[in-house]
């Protein structure tokens, strides 16, 4: 159980990291890695929701009746991205402004109800736990990963600090949304490359 | 009328759900690999965009913001719009038969798109009345199966031609859909 | 049987037209010298090390993608010097090194070579780098600023930022066959006008471009534009200023032409040439961009797949044989 | 028919539940969420232009009705008069609407200073309403009466190059202002007495 | 090459008889050995009737063709010294005879019969080899029985004269033969259909005369269809499924003189396409091997050269000068190996020039693409591969150099494959 747990954890950190191996979720992904501090924001909204939903589904996994298991989910999900807003609205609004209808957008991400379907309502509360906070944390590096290129390129800043000289003008498509499209796929071009291992 | 056609120009081209707003990436790049597909799945959306757009406008005008409770707007939205598309696909699979054998497959899809919940998000954010809602969702509508369309077109040439290994499929995608966008930019201040 | 002779073997048919992709590139390099002479004769040697720099480190790029990608080299067949040759003629003559080098990387690399290689590009290569560049950094295709140290014989005002900030009174201060003539700021390889028509028609009776999109380019740039300026002559600049100015003319020979991204039906190409001659018209007029040519000639690019889908029937296609 | 009767039931527990579990986390985070919202949208933009005042604008504000509209009222107290009323106005920009404080000196009826609140302009062109200070200033000392437009349409505000399009939002918000004032001039003096130490 | 205002298609003009080197047709003496190729066997080396070692006469019998009731047969008297299995094109393989020949010629006895009397049946069982595709033996058996019988007086590819020098020298045995063919066919129409320099002359033959410009590709059966008898092919149906016939010109004079004098033929007329373009005509034995024939003009080979069975559009290129002429081959073009331009492997550039030449209005640029990823079915069904009437043009205009041509043939080979395997499957 624990081994499997461990196991449950780690694939979500490669194996099957989103957005990359499971391409899902992809909005997101795109939308908010205009600078680090979204990206990393994004990522820990949507971990917590992942880990709190997959909890929940999987402790009330018995009790859910099957043809209304998914609108059940989605209400799980929902409120959660509802926690989530509202206490990012109450302690880092500035973030939440930036990040603006793409917190409420949660909700709809393939990947939490994906988890929730295809494994929380099917096994036990660790093993959920487990997964959903690797998938998690996978997901927040992949943002982090693709927010820092995109920002320090595009903007010549890390996490709004400076990295350049002052005489750099920063490559600003790479912020805008054609620069969005293509460093995601050139980005998943290199995990190809990389392979699964 | 003018603020109308505006309004129907911006939110088809110029701020286009998909290509500007990151909004519904998932079926843009899972079904635009056959013709077929993707035409189905651009009227499905637009179905279901349309009615979500209108259904979400409802409960927003008048029940969220009477009882002032907009903070559960995420919960409400994707309870209406998930009925919604179940009650869409009871009715097609009774009363259309032949529209339900097109476009079937795709409804279910389209409970988790986020292009359908960010325009109900969009239009109550913008706080529009009942007759710019309902154009600002068609339009938004519009724009997505116009970009899915334009986009299936030339995904069937990229099958075709000779894309390195690892970029193919889903990689190549993304970066020729950033270059749609920034085709789009042509539209840029037109509205 | 040891000294037998053999023969070379291959299929049908034995005679070739004997036009080859290289053939084809190094016309439009000739082409294009009219229009680049001129740059050079205004622009000097910045101009002449410029579009160097921009062609060879095209071919730079393409021969590293060769070797990265582990196929066969082509900068032979002249296309990324094309390429290179293009982005270079649609710059001023003072754009920094390292824009040139980003902008040949986005070209070869990101608008070409990722997509498979010569023919695979869905869109025009050079206006796709052209068209990163100007979102990224706008004062580099600002060409008042950028040649603010060149003092020409004639009204150094770029035309259509002229005219997109001070509208149509800027007009008379421009002579329209001084306009033609090349008498006007601008990309190296953009403002002489006659300079790009007989490259263009040079092309046209080679073969090597098809006069349908040119000319419904030009076509629907007139009309679009005339019919602005009827409505409203006070707002909207003439069709003939239109036709001289910014990227026009080489955008209707050199660029709306590219192969990989324009049709090859007859009705296709009119609908594109068309539409892309009236989206450059409404970008100029109502949209944000002084020019229109780079992303109305890109937008139709994108839409070339389903415009291509229109086609003459096949002989026989789809007879029942009784 | 019991059976969709039951699942029914099922979900609207689950929403219930849901329902019944935010409402308590809003009212707990409801005051710090208003407050949040305040300081980082219309704050800085105020305390921008209050800087030297003796109170906290965001705090000292009253609210009036205009029309069926209700604004709020931001009253900056320098050496112990209220005389700057600030208020926030929009005109639309190159990518949506454009906010703008505007604060007026009763005084004189002049323009005491402008400052940005929302935007959706472009990064590095139409931004630079917000980070270039010479174009704010322009703006300051000049009389209600006055008419204002930018240089292009034969007025005495230069625009940002490469962005009149916002700048001619700014200057839209900054006329709408006027008649906002104009209109409310005398309660807002009588609500400004109030604030008179 | 040819520069021009690309509005129309490409089209490229016929070597006119005049233009030959010697008006006379030089005549290649017996060689000591010929081999047979027979190509239209059906059902494979069962039907064989000799044996390696067997003394056959000029004329005799070889090998059944099909079920049916006509036969090849031996074009010298000799003895059968091998008979192997030959690949041709595509890997259809068929048997191939090998005679050492006697120098004088010995008629088989029944052959010489025929002419006696001229009925349909006794002519036919010879005639599985008369000069020309298709055989004459197929099309008299064609269902549904023509209606229309076109003969070819224009040869149908590029440099080609053999059918044009036949309606010069030969209008009495053609204007014979015309009449054969009103008897042995229930034609309605029987069309001679020639340049236009030689209208005046065909006149006389009797039957309706058509007049053209010999300009490639019009001279397919397809596009002579439309533009000769306005009717339009459907998609991968032939033209004989339609009730017309083309029969080359040569064809209908040895079917001519076989009936009125008993010769039954033997012999193949056919131009010699030397490296600097000049013609020369020739009559060979069938089965006379390319090498003779060359030595006997001095024609100089190289390794390297290319060597073709056929016109320039499409012929089909050899390997060695040992392989023979057959009933088919209505030239022979040696092509310097200076002048060979070669394929390559480039993806589709879409310059479109291939759209623009092919007379069948095929979207050559997507088909190519299709074909180049195996995509054989779809290629059929949305990029009309089955409208291709097989003239080449693409493959000689397209500036990638890509082998469209073979890409199509394989094509519908490929095409045919898939069809047959679904069919056996049902
Ligand atoms: C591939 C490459 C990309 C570059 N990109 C940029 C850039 O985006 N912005 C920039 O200002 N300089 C860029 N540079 C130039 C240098 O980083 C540096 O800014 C320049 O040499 C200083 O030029 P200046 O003194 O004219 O500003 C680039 C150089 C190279 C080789
Ligand atoms: C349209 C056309 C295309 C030809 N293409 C070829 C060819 O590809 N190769 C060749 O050996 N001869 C070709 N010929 C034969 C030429 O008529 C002639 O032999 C050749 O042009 C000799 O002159 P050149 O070597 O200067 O071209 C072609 C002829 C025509 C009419
Ligand atoms: C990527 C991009 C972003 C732009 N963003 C803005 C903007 O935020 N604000 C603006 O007024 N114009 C913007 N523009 C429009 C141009 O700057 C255009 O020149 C402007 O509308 C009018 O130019 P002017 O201010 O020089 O008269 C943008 C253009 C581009 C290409
Ligand atoms: C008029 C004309 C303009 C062209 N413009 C471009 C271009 O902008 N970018 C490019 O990569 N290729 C361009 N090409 C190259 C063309 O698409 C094709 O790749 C070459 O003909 C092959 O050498 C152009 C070709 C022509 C005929
Ligand atoms: S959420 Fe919808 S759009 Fe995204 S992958 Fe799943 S089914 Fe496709
Ligand atoms: S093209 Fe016509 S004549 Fe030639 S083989 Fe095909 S069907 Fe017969
Ligand atoms: S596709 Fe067929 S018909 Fe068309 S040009 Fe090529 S060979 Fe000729
Ligand atoms: S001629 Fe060759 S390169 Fe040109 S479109 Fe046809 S196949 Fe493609
Ligand atoms: S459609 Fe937007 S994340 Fe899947």
């Amino acid at each position: 159980m624990a081994k499997s747990a461990v196991q449950e954890f780690t694939k979500g950190l490669w194996a099957e990291i989103p957005p990359f191996r499971l391409v899902l979720g992809l909005c997101p992904v795109l939308a908010v890695t205009k600078g680090v501090e979204t990206g990393i924001f994004m990522g820990i909204a949507t971990t917590f929701v992942l880990v709190c939903s997959n909890v929940i589904v999987s402790l009330l996994r018995k009790v859910i009746p099957k043809g209304v298991r998914i609108a059940c989910f989605i209400v799980v999900i929902a409120t959660f991205v509802t926690v989530a807003e509202l206490l990012m609205q109450a302690f880092a609004y500035s973030v939440f402004m930036k990040l603006g209808i793409f917190m409420p957008l949660i909700v709809v991400n393939c990947i939490i109800l994906g988890r929730a379907e295809a494994l929380a309502s099917k096994k036990g509360v660790g093993v959920s736990f487990a997964d959903g906070l690797g998938m998690g944390i996978g997901f927040t590096l992949s943002l982090f990963a693709l927010a820092s290129i995109r920002e320090i390129i595009g903007n010549g800043t890390f996490y709004e600090i400076p990295v350049f000289g002052e005489s750099f003008q920063p490559f600003t498509f790479m912020i805008e949304a054609p620069g969005a499209f293509v460093s995601l796929g050139l980005m998943l071009c290199i995990m190809n490359l990389l392979g699964k291992k | 009328m003018g603020d109308l056609i505006l309004l129907s120009v911006s939110s088809i081209f110029v701020n286009n759900i998909l290509l500007m707003q990151y909004l519904g990436n998932c079926p843009f790049l899972g079904v635009s690999k056959k013709m077929e597909t993707a035409v189905g799945m651009a009227m499905a959306v637009v179905f279901v965009m349309v009615l979500a757009g209108v259904f979400t406008w409802v409960v927003n005008t008048y029940l969220l913001k009477p009882f002032e409770v907009e903070f559960l707007r995420t919960v409400a939205f994707i309870l209406v719009i998930a009925s919604l598309v179940q009650f869409v696909e009871m009715f097609l699979k009774k009363s259309i038969p032949a529209l339900y054998a097109g476009l079937g497959i795709f409804l279910p899809l389209i409970t988790t798109n986020c292009a359908v919940m960010g325009v109900a998000l969009i239009l109550n954010k913008e706080e529009y009345d009942f007759i710019h809602a309902l154009v600002a969702s068609t339009a938004y509508a519009i724009g997505f199966g116009l970009a899915l369309v334009l986009f299936a077109g030339v995904r069937e040439r990229i099958l075709l031609a000779r894309v390195p290994k690892p970029l193919q499929d889903t990689a190549i995608g993304l970066v020729m859909a950033g270059m749609m966008s920034l085709a789009f930019f042509a539209f840029k201040g037109m509205a | 049987m040891s000294n037998r002779k053999l023969f070379v073997s291959s299929h049908a048919p034995y005679w070739h037209s004997r036009r080859s992709i290289s053939g084809r590139s190094y016309h439009i390099m000739l082409a294009a010298l009219p229009a680049l002479v001129m740059g050079f004769y205004h622009y000097g040697a910045q101009a002449i090390g410029l579009v160097a720099l921009s062609m060879s480190s095209a071919i730079i790029w393409e021969f590293l993608m060769n070797v990265l990608m582990k196929r066969p080299t082509t900068i032979g067949d002249g296309n990324a010097a094309v390429i290179g040759l293009l982005l270079a003629m649609l710059l001023p003559a003072t754009t920094p090194w390292w824009a040139i080098l980003v902008g040949t990387f986005m070209a070869v690399v990101v608008g070409k070579q990722i997509f498979g290689g010569l023919g695979c590009n869905p869109l025009n290569p050079s206006l796709v780098a052209l068209a990163i560049l100007l979102l990224s950094w706008e004062s580099l295709l600002d060409f008042d600023t950028r040649l603010v140290n060149y003092d020409l014989p004639f009204h150094m005002a770029y035309p259509l930022t002229a005219l997109k900030n001070f509208g149509v009174s800027v007009i008379p201060n421009y002579s329209l066959f001084g306009l033609f003539m090349g008498q006007q700021s601008g990309g190296i390889g953009t403002a002489f006008g006659l300079g790009l028509i007989i490259g263009g028609l040079y092309l046209i009776w080679r073969g090597h471009i098809r006069w349908e999109i040119s000319l419904s380019f030009l076509a629907g740039l007139f009309l679009t534009a005339l019919l602005f300026n009827v409505s409203d002559p006070g707002s909207y600049a003439n069709p003939v200023f239109h036709l001289l100015t910014g990227y026009t003319l080489i955008g209707a020979f050199f660029l709306a032409t590219e192969d990989s991204s324009s049709p090859v039906n007859f009705i296709p190409m009119i609908i594109y040439g068309a539409s892309a001659g009236i989206l450059t018209v409404l970008i100029r007029n109502i949209g944000a961009f002084e020019d229109g040519v780079v992303l109305a000639i890109l937008m139709l690019n994108v839409a070339n797949p389903i415009l291509d889908k229109i086609r003459p029937k096949a002989m026989g296609r789809g007879m029942e044989h009784a | 028919m019991r059976e969709m009767i039951r699942l029914f039931v099922v979900i609207l527990i689950f929403s219930a539940v849901s329902g019944g579990l935010l409402t308590i986390l809003h009212s707990k985070t409801e005051a710090r969420i208003e407050y949040q919202e305040l300081k980082f949208v219309k704050g800085p933009a105020i305390k921008q232009i209050m800087e030297g005042s003796s109170n906290d604008p965001l705090v000292t504000r009253f609210k009036l009705k205009d029309d069926t509209e209700e604004r709020s009222f931001y009253v900056g107290i320098f050496d112990g008069d209220p005389n700057i009323v600030a208020f926030e106005t929009f005109g639309k920009g190159y990518e949506g609407d454009i906010g703008v404080i505007v604060a007026v000196n009763v005084e004189n009826d002049e323009i005491f200073g402008i400052g940005m609140t929302t935007n959706k302009e472009t990064p590095g062109v139409g931004k630079r309403i917000e980070t270039d200070v010479d174009f704010r200033l322009q703006f300051n000392e000049l009389s209600i009466e006055e008419s204002i437009k930018l240089r292009n349409d034969g007025g005495q505000i230069d625009a940002i190059s490469g962005a009149s399009l916002s700048s001619g939002g700014v200057v839209a918000a900054v006329g709408s202002a006027k008649e906002i004032y104009k209109r409310l001039k005398p309660e807002i003096i009588e609500k400004l007495k109030g604030f008179k130490t | 090459m040819k520069p021009f205002f690309k509005v129309g298609k490409a089209k490229l003009k016929f070597h006119m008889v005049e233009r030959r080197e010697k008006e006379v047709v030089e005549e290649i003496p017996l060689p000591a050995n010929v081999t047979l190729f027979l190509k239209k066997t059906g059902s494979g080396s069962d039907n064989l009737l000799i044996r390696v070692g067997d003394r056959v006469k000029t004329g005799q019998r070889l090998l059944r063709i099909g079920e049916g009731d006509s036969y090849h047969i031996s074009t010298v008297t000799g003895t059968v010294s091998a008979i192997t299995e030959h690949t041709g094109y595509f890997g259809h393989t068929y048997p191939a005879v090998s005679i050492e020949s006697e120098e004088k010629d010995q008629w088989d006895d029944e052959a010489g019969g025929v002419g006696k009397e001229p009925t349909a049946e006794n002519a036919l069982q010879y005639w599985g080899s008369l000069p020309g595709e298709p055989d004459f033996a197929s099309l008299l058996n064609n269902t549904p029985p023509l209606d229309t019988v076109v003969i070819n007086g224009v040869d149908k590819d590029l440099l080609m004269t053999t059918n044009q020098l036949m309606v010069k020298t030969e209008i009495k045995a053609l204007t014979e033969g015309i009449e054969y063919l009103n008897k042995l066919t229930k034609a309605e129409r029987i069309i001679l259909l020639v340049p236009t320099t030689l209208g005046p002359l065909a006149e006389q033959a009797g039957a309706e005369v058509r007049v053209m410009e010999p300009v490639y590709p019009d001279t397919l059966p397809k596009l002579l269809m439309k533009k000769v008898l306005g009717k339009i092919v459907p998609a991968g149906v032939r033209c004989e499924n339609l009730g017309v016939g083309f029969l080359d010109a040569e064809a209908v004079v040895a079917l001519s003189k076989a009936l009125s004098k008993g010769e039954m033929c033997v012999s193949k007329t056919l131009t010699v396409i030397k490296k600097d373009n000049t013609l020369v005509n020739v009559k060979a034995r069938v089965g006379t091997s390319v090498k003779d024939i060359l030595e006997h003009l001095h024609i100089e080979t190289d390794q390297g050269d290319r060597v073709i069975l056929g016109g320039p559009m499409f012929g089909h290129a050899i390997h060695t000068e040992d392989l023979p002429i057959s009933y088919d081959t209505d030239g022979i073009m040696i092509q310097d190996k200076g002048r060979i331009v070669w394929n390559s492997d480039t993806h589709c550039v879409n310059c479109g020039e291939c759209v623009r030449a092919c007379p069948a209005q095929i979207p050559v640029n997507m088909l190519v693409r299709l074909l180049e990823n195996s995509l054989y079915e779809e290629a059929a069904r949305e990029y009309d591969m089955l409208s291709c009437i097989e003239c080449g043009l693409c493959s000689y205009v397209c500036i990638g150099r890509i082998p469209v041509f073979h890409h199509i043939m394989l094509g519908k080979q490929e095409y045919d494959r898939i069809r047959s395997a679904e069919e056996s499957n049902e």
